[in-house]
């Protein structure tokens, strides 16, 4: 299965001008299409095979008279492991094959960049951290694996890019990431592919993958406001979380500088990493996690706030980072 | 249709037909062969009105702005088709008719274990259609047949009570005949007829009846308390209010995974008895057969998971559920194996029955091996949600469970109504059906390899050629199933009178009259030979 | 028909058996046994409920087919409860990295 | 029936010419066993249909265990124990009911069998008019009138998926114990006809099996709603 037979088949394909071969522009791509076109190999063999042999039995076989009563055949145990062994050693290395690739492709690289994706009945709105917002369009860079954080606003939706060969349901009141590494620039679809009402239909988009430079000049190009750190800033000192969670750690509450990716340890022993969803679950239902020298008097934001102010505020506290707390805090 | 009719053939014999006349006598008997003719009724009703959903989807789907209805018509549409044909046709179809039919036949009993359930079952069953029926016409319901939540349970506005309660009924229906199999095959077969004499449509009855026992429970309480959700509005299954809507996931999964082998199986059982009779050959390693038959009922209990991949379920379990998935292949795959071994040097003539089972090999084959696309984790991520999944399940349940539903239908029909139907007919739209499968269909696999997701009311418009020759196929395929309709209704009047083994065949059923007496056999018959007795099994050689 | 008729005293013992086995289970219940509260309150469930099948039900002297139909409605629930919290229960782990390597931990900081 | 009684078919249980055998069946034995089966592979179901609520009901106990464990202690534990033990009775009864019927003392089926129906009721009088009563006044009934309670705090959607389980699966009990008590009316009136012989009790037997079943589903819900509750030291109730 070498770049030749890969080549071979689009322009077979090409010269059918019958689109049946999805553009690959992601990293994994390449690995996910090598299994599909072995599995493909494997459904036409045997399809053929069992064809080929019940015709050849029909014509060579054919009942010539009535009275004809064809002589016992006893069963052949050899066969019979045969054809119960050999398909099991090819589902053992598809199964072998098919989760590796899944578990390599199901974890992001770590210097990626991050997007926030929120679907709603109908629409996707994308944010990114540097502050532009987008609907039902999601502009990356090539060749920068990027993470998308996903959430629901009502029912389960599944953001599915099937030139990157992704797919994840998007279910509310969690996240769920998927990532890609896009390796050709153009435009693709991206689709909502999980049932969710009236116009699930048209809950479709566009990735535009752009050159490095194309998309910096997108970025800073065009009205962008804030990025979503400081909107998340904005909102931290709205919703008066600044009365208690003071930088320098003598308010009621914990500090929240450099917390982000960092173990926290509950009050029943568990030690958990502070990660988006920790993040999320404390904002929204804090008193479930109970820490050992503090009162559980934060209220729930729960409803108060939307998916996209507190992926704002999330963000906000990521930028609290560690190096913010070596200068003491703002 | 081609001799003229001169005269009407009658029948001068008592049997269970003409032993009594009137409506009362059809809608209170006791005797399973009645029982499955009222189920042979109201099933093909039901497909009709499934079909018809299918073909208006079809048309729709000719444009890629969609060419006929609105998108919350179309939602309706592919709701009531998978309901439809789910849980009123393909559950249903053969357990239910043929089944109900033969069972006590094949095994030399006078009649199922409990009568009287038979017929509620058959009541239960028409009370659950006239809820969906009701729901469907009364505005619909738009959630699909897998009603997700938290869709199904706080967005959706449309009649999902109604067909909640519907399918909830229908659930005892088929609880009742897996119940009535089930205690008929262990306790009332014929002296003399061990487990390894049966024949292997029993065998396939008995695996699916203990999928219905053990399966159909858990998708009663599961529509409950989506029922219950929906009309409190308590948070079961609604993240909103603390659920966790892969909890429902996973209690619907756990029932209709197996339930799509309580589609297959019996369509496995009628096959294994067609290749044997029309090739005049004891099936290729019986034994092998009826064991995977049961391993296949085990088996699909444990794979569940493959249906979550992508919906956020842990990827440890999704690993359980992928390995498990590749293990229910395997006795799907001795089957075949030993079907087609079986037609080795065997005397193989080509009525219309025997069309549909071949047919049903090469579409099962196909089926099957699309499945490992979406057992193995890799694959899965890029084709879950798209049409691949949509060609995938129509090839085991169109290219299978249907094709062996006609094709049983056929094989039996003489038995059961006493008539010959015109061969020649049948074998023609047995040929229109294959082509117009294959050309509804396989479209579809490319349709999802390039990533169209499925219940789409439009879609972009580079997938439209592939939609428009599937839209194409399936008129072919519409037509392919009238053409039986009308000829059997023909064959139930003008058809010439059929003898007791029209096909020269083995088995019980083909010893007493077609179509039989009431109480099936004179004196309960005493089984000496193997199944499948064409020829004599020398000393020492096993089945 | 399970033709013998089971003496008087069997079922009287049962009965008590089962009286006793519910006021211990309530009174167990008082008691803090941290984790294995759960499985000391299934486990007399379990007896209790073995009673109840082995001398009311008379499976104990029934075929080996009814047993086998009892054991298989249990063990399908067992399948059931098992598989579903296989993965309710593993859902926060983070995938292994990508080198199989060590350090594979509840969740891998990024 | 009287005479049949009066010469002792007795135990002649290959009986092939009983008034009572149905046309389908060879003999009494294996009407009798086919009934037997019949049923418990009903039971099957039914393990499978409250096995569906185990279900959910072990996974959200997994979640969310502080939540539950609040919900449990809100239940009355001696209301729970009382209804164990008329269970208990209710099946010594059925039994002893049965037996009766086998030993052909057909004025002890009527009385044990109505025993029976009293037990079965008094279960569900104490269900009803106390416990439910309680738990209605203290707004503890989710989609009717279920109040959070402050000292709760962020586990009250848990008590209350903890409440929404409670009343799902008693009441579905309590609806396996109405068909019951109707199967149990129609059995009485039955045999005090006299249709119950030693030679013919299957539907006395079957329905016995059904009656411990819902039995066996109490003997499960009480530990689990009402026990683990980690009431430890508290006295007995709230």
């Amino acid at each position: 299965m070498n770049p030749a037979y890969y080549r071979f088949t689009s322009n077979l394909v090409a010269a059918f001008s019958l689109p049946i071969h999805p553009p690959t522009a992601s990293t994994i791509g390449q690995g996910v299409d090598y299994l599909y076109f072995f599995l493909t190999g494997i459904t036409l063999f045997f399809t053929i095979l069992i064809f080929s042999i019940i015709f050849y039995f029909m014509i060579k076989y054919r009942r010539r008279s009535e009275d004809e009563t064809p002589g016992f055949i006893g069963t052949s145990m050899m066969l019979e492991a045969t054809w119960t062994l050999i398909p099991l050693a090819i589902c053992v290395v598809i199964f072998i094959w098919a989760s590796s690739l899944y578990f390599e492709n199901s974890r992001p690289p770590n210097a990626s960049m991050e997007m926030f994706v929120v679907g709603k009945q109908w629409m996707w709105h994308i944010q990114h951290p540097e502050g532009p917002r987008e609907i039902n369009e999601l502009h990356v860079p090539v060749g920068v694996p990027v993470k998308l954080t996903m959430t629901s606003e009502d029912v389960i939706h599944d953001f599915s890019i099937p030139a990157f060969r992704i797919k994840k349901d998007v279910l509310p009141g969690r996240y769920s990431s998927i990532w890609f590494q896009a390796t050709k620039t153009g435009v693709y679809h991206f689709y909502c592919a999980q049932y969710c009402g009236t116009d699930h239909a048209r809950m479709i988009g566009w990735v535009y993958v752009m050159s490095a430079d194309d998309y910096a000049g997108w970025l800073s190009g065009g009205v962008r406001g804030e990025s979503m750190a400081q909107n998340g800033e904005r909102l931290f000192t709205q919703l008066g979380c600044i009365t208690c969670h003071v930088a320098d750690n003598n308010g009621r509450c914990p500090t929240l500088v450099g917390l982000f990716n960092h173990p926290v340890k509950l009050k029943d022993g568990r030690t958990l990493t502070a990660d988006d969803a920790y993040l999320r679950n404390a904002i929204v239902n804090s008193n479930s996690m109970p820490l050992p020298n503090y009162a559980p008097v934060m209220p729930s934001f729960q409803g108060q706030i939307n998916e996209e102010q507190l992926l704002q505020l999330i963000a906000y506290i990521k930028s609290l980072g560690p190096e913010e707390r070596k200068s003491a805090g703002k | 249709m081609s001799t003229a009719v001169t005269e009407i053939p009658q029948d001068s014999r008592v049997h269970y037909l003409n032993v009594s006349y009137g409506v009362k006598s059809w809608l209170l008997t006791v005797d399973h062969k009645r029982i499955a003719l009222l189920y042979l009724a109201s099933i093909t009703f039901m497909f009709l009105v499934g079909g018809v959903a299918a073909v208006l989807m079809r048309i729709h789907l000719i444009e890629p702005a969609g060419a006929l209805v609105q998108p919350e018509t179309y939602n309706k549409l592919f709701s009531a088709h998978g309901i439809i044909m789910v849980f009123f046709f393909l559950v249903p179809s053969i357990p239910a008719t043929l089944g109900n039919f033969l069972v006590p036949l094949m095994i030399g009993a006078k009649d199922l274990a409990f009568p009287k359930l038979n017929l509620l079952s058959w009541y239960i069953y028409v009370v659950g259609a006239l809820f969906t029926l009701y729901a469907v016409i009364s505005g619909g319901v738009d959630t699909g047949w897998t009603f997700y939540t938290p869709y199904s349970s706080t967005y959706s506005h449309s009649a999902v009570i109604p067909v909640a309660i519907g399918v909830f009924i229908t659930g005892f229906s088929s609880i009742l005949t897996g119940l009535n199999f089930i205690v008929t095959i262990h306790k009332m077969r014929a002296p003399g007829l061990t487990w390894f004499r049966l024949p292997l449509f029993i065998w396939t009855m008995y695996a699916t009846s203990v999928i219905f026992i053990l399966g159909t429970p858990v998708l009663a309480i599961t529509i409950f308390l989506l029922g219950v959700e929906r009309l409190f509005h308590v948070g079961i299954f609604d993240p909103a209010l603390g659920g966790d809507p892969l909890l429902f996931q996973h209690l619907f999964w756990f029932y209709s995974h197996p339930a799509v082998y309580i589609m297959i199986l019996p369509g496995m059982g009628v096959v294994s008895e067609l290749i044997a009779a029309f090739s005049r050959k004891r099936i290729y390693g019986y034994s092998m057969v009826a064991y995977s038959s049961f391993a296949i009922a085990i088996i699909s209990f444990l794979v569940w998971g493959h249906h979550m991949f992508v919906t956020g379920q842990s990827i440890y379990a999704g690993l359980i559920f992928s390995v498990l998935s590749f293990l229910v292949a395997i006795p799907s795959a001795i089957k075949v194996f030993n079907w087609t071994a079986t037609l080795y040097k065997g005397s193989i003539s080509y009525e219309a029955p025997m069309l549909y089972a071949l047919g049903f090999i090469g579409l099962f084959t196909m089926g099957g091996l699309t499945g490992l696309f979406l057992a193995s984790l890799a694959t899965d991520v890029h084709l879950s949600g798209t049409y691949f999944i949509v060609a995938h399940f129509h090839y085991i349940m169109v290219g299978g469970a249907v094709m062996a539903y006609m094709g049983g239908l056929h094989y039996w029909w003489p038995k059961i109504t006493g008539r010959m139907y015109p061969d020649m007919w049948a074998r023609v739209a047995a040929v229109i059906i294959f082509v117009g499968f294959n050309l509804t269909f396989f479209p579809q696999f490319m349709l999802g390899y390039l990533g169209m997701p499925r219940r789409y009311a439009v879609y972009p418009p580079e997938f439209q050629v592939f939609n428009v020759m599937s839209s194409a196929g399936a008129s072919i395929l519409g037509i392919g199933y009238l053409i039986p309709l009308v000829y059997f209704i023909w064959s139930m009047r003008y058809g010439p009178l059929a003898p007791a083994n029209p096909w020269g065949a083995k088995g019980l059923e083909w010893t007493v009259p077609s179509p039989p007496p009431t109480e099936n056999f004179e004196e309960t018959p005493i089984v000496t030979e193997e199944a499948y007795d064409y020829a004599p099994i020398p000393e020492g050689q096993h089945g | 028909m399970s033709s013998h008729v089971v003496p008087l005293k069997v079922y009287i013992g049962t009965f008590l058996g089962l009286l006793f086995f519910t006021a211990l289970t309530t009174w167990v219940a008082f008691i803090d046994l941290g984790p294995f509260n759960t499985v000391v309150a299934l486990a007399i469930a379990t007896v209790k409920m073995l009673l109840v099948i082995l001398f009311f039900m008379h499976v104990r002297s029934s075929s080996g087919l009814t047993r086998v139909v009892v054991a298989a409605g249990f063990f399908w629930l067992a399948l059931l409860i098992a598989f579903t919290l296989s993965d309710e229960l593993t859902r926060q782990w983070s995938p292994i990295p990508s080198s199989w390597g060590p350090g594979i931990s509840q969740s891998e900081p990024q | 029936m009287a005479d049949l009684v009066a010469h002792g078919a007795g135990h002649d249980l290959a009986a092939t010419h009983s008034p009572d055998l149905k046309h389908h069946f060879d003999n009494m034995t294996q009407q009798f066993d086919a009934a037997n089966l019949g049923m418990w592979v009903f039971l099957a179901t039914e393990v499978l249909f409250f096995g569906g609520l185990f279900a959910s009901y072990t996974v959200y106990r997994a979640l969310y265990l502080p939540g539950f464990e609040i919900g449990s202690r809100l239940l009355d534990v001696r209301f729970g124990a009382t209804n164990t033990a008329v269970l208990i009775c209710s099946s010594l009864t059925m039994v002893l009911a049965i037996r009766a019927a086998q030993t052909g003392q057909r004025k002890a089926q009527v009385v044990l069998l109505l025993l029976t129906m009293i037990l079965g009721a008094a279960f569900l009088g104490i269900k009803f008019t106390f416990e439910w009563r309680n738990d209605y006044l203290e707004h503890l009934v989710p989609g009717v009138n279920f109040i959070d309670r402050p000292e709760w705090g962020a586990n009250a959607p848990h008590v209350q998926m903890f409440f929404i389980f409670y009343f799902i699966m008693t009441s579905i009990h309590a609806l396996h114990m109405i068909i019951g008590i109707g199967l149990l009316s129609v059995l009485t009136w039955m045999a005090a006809r006299g249709r119950f012989t030693p030679d013919y009790f299957t539907p006395l037997e079957v329905s016995g099996l059904y009656w411990h079943f819902v039995d066996i589903v109490w003997i499960f819900l009480f530990p689990l709603l009402y026990l683990i509750g980690g009431r430890y030291g508290v006295g007995g109730g709230h």
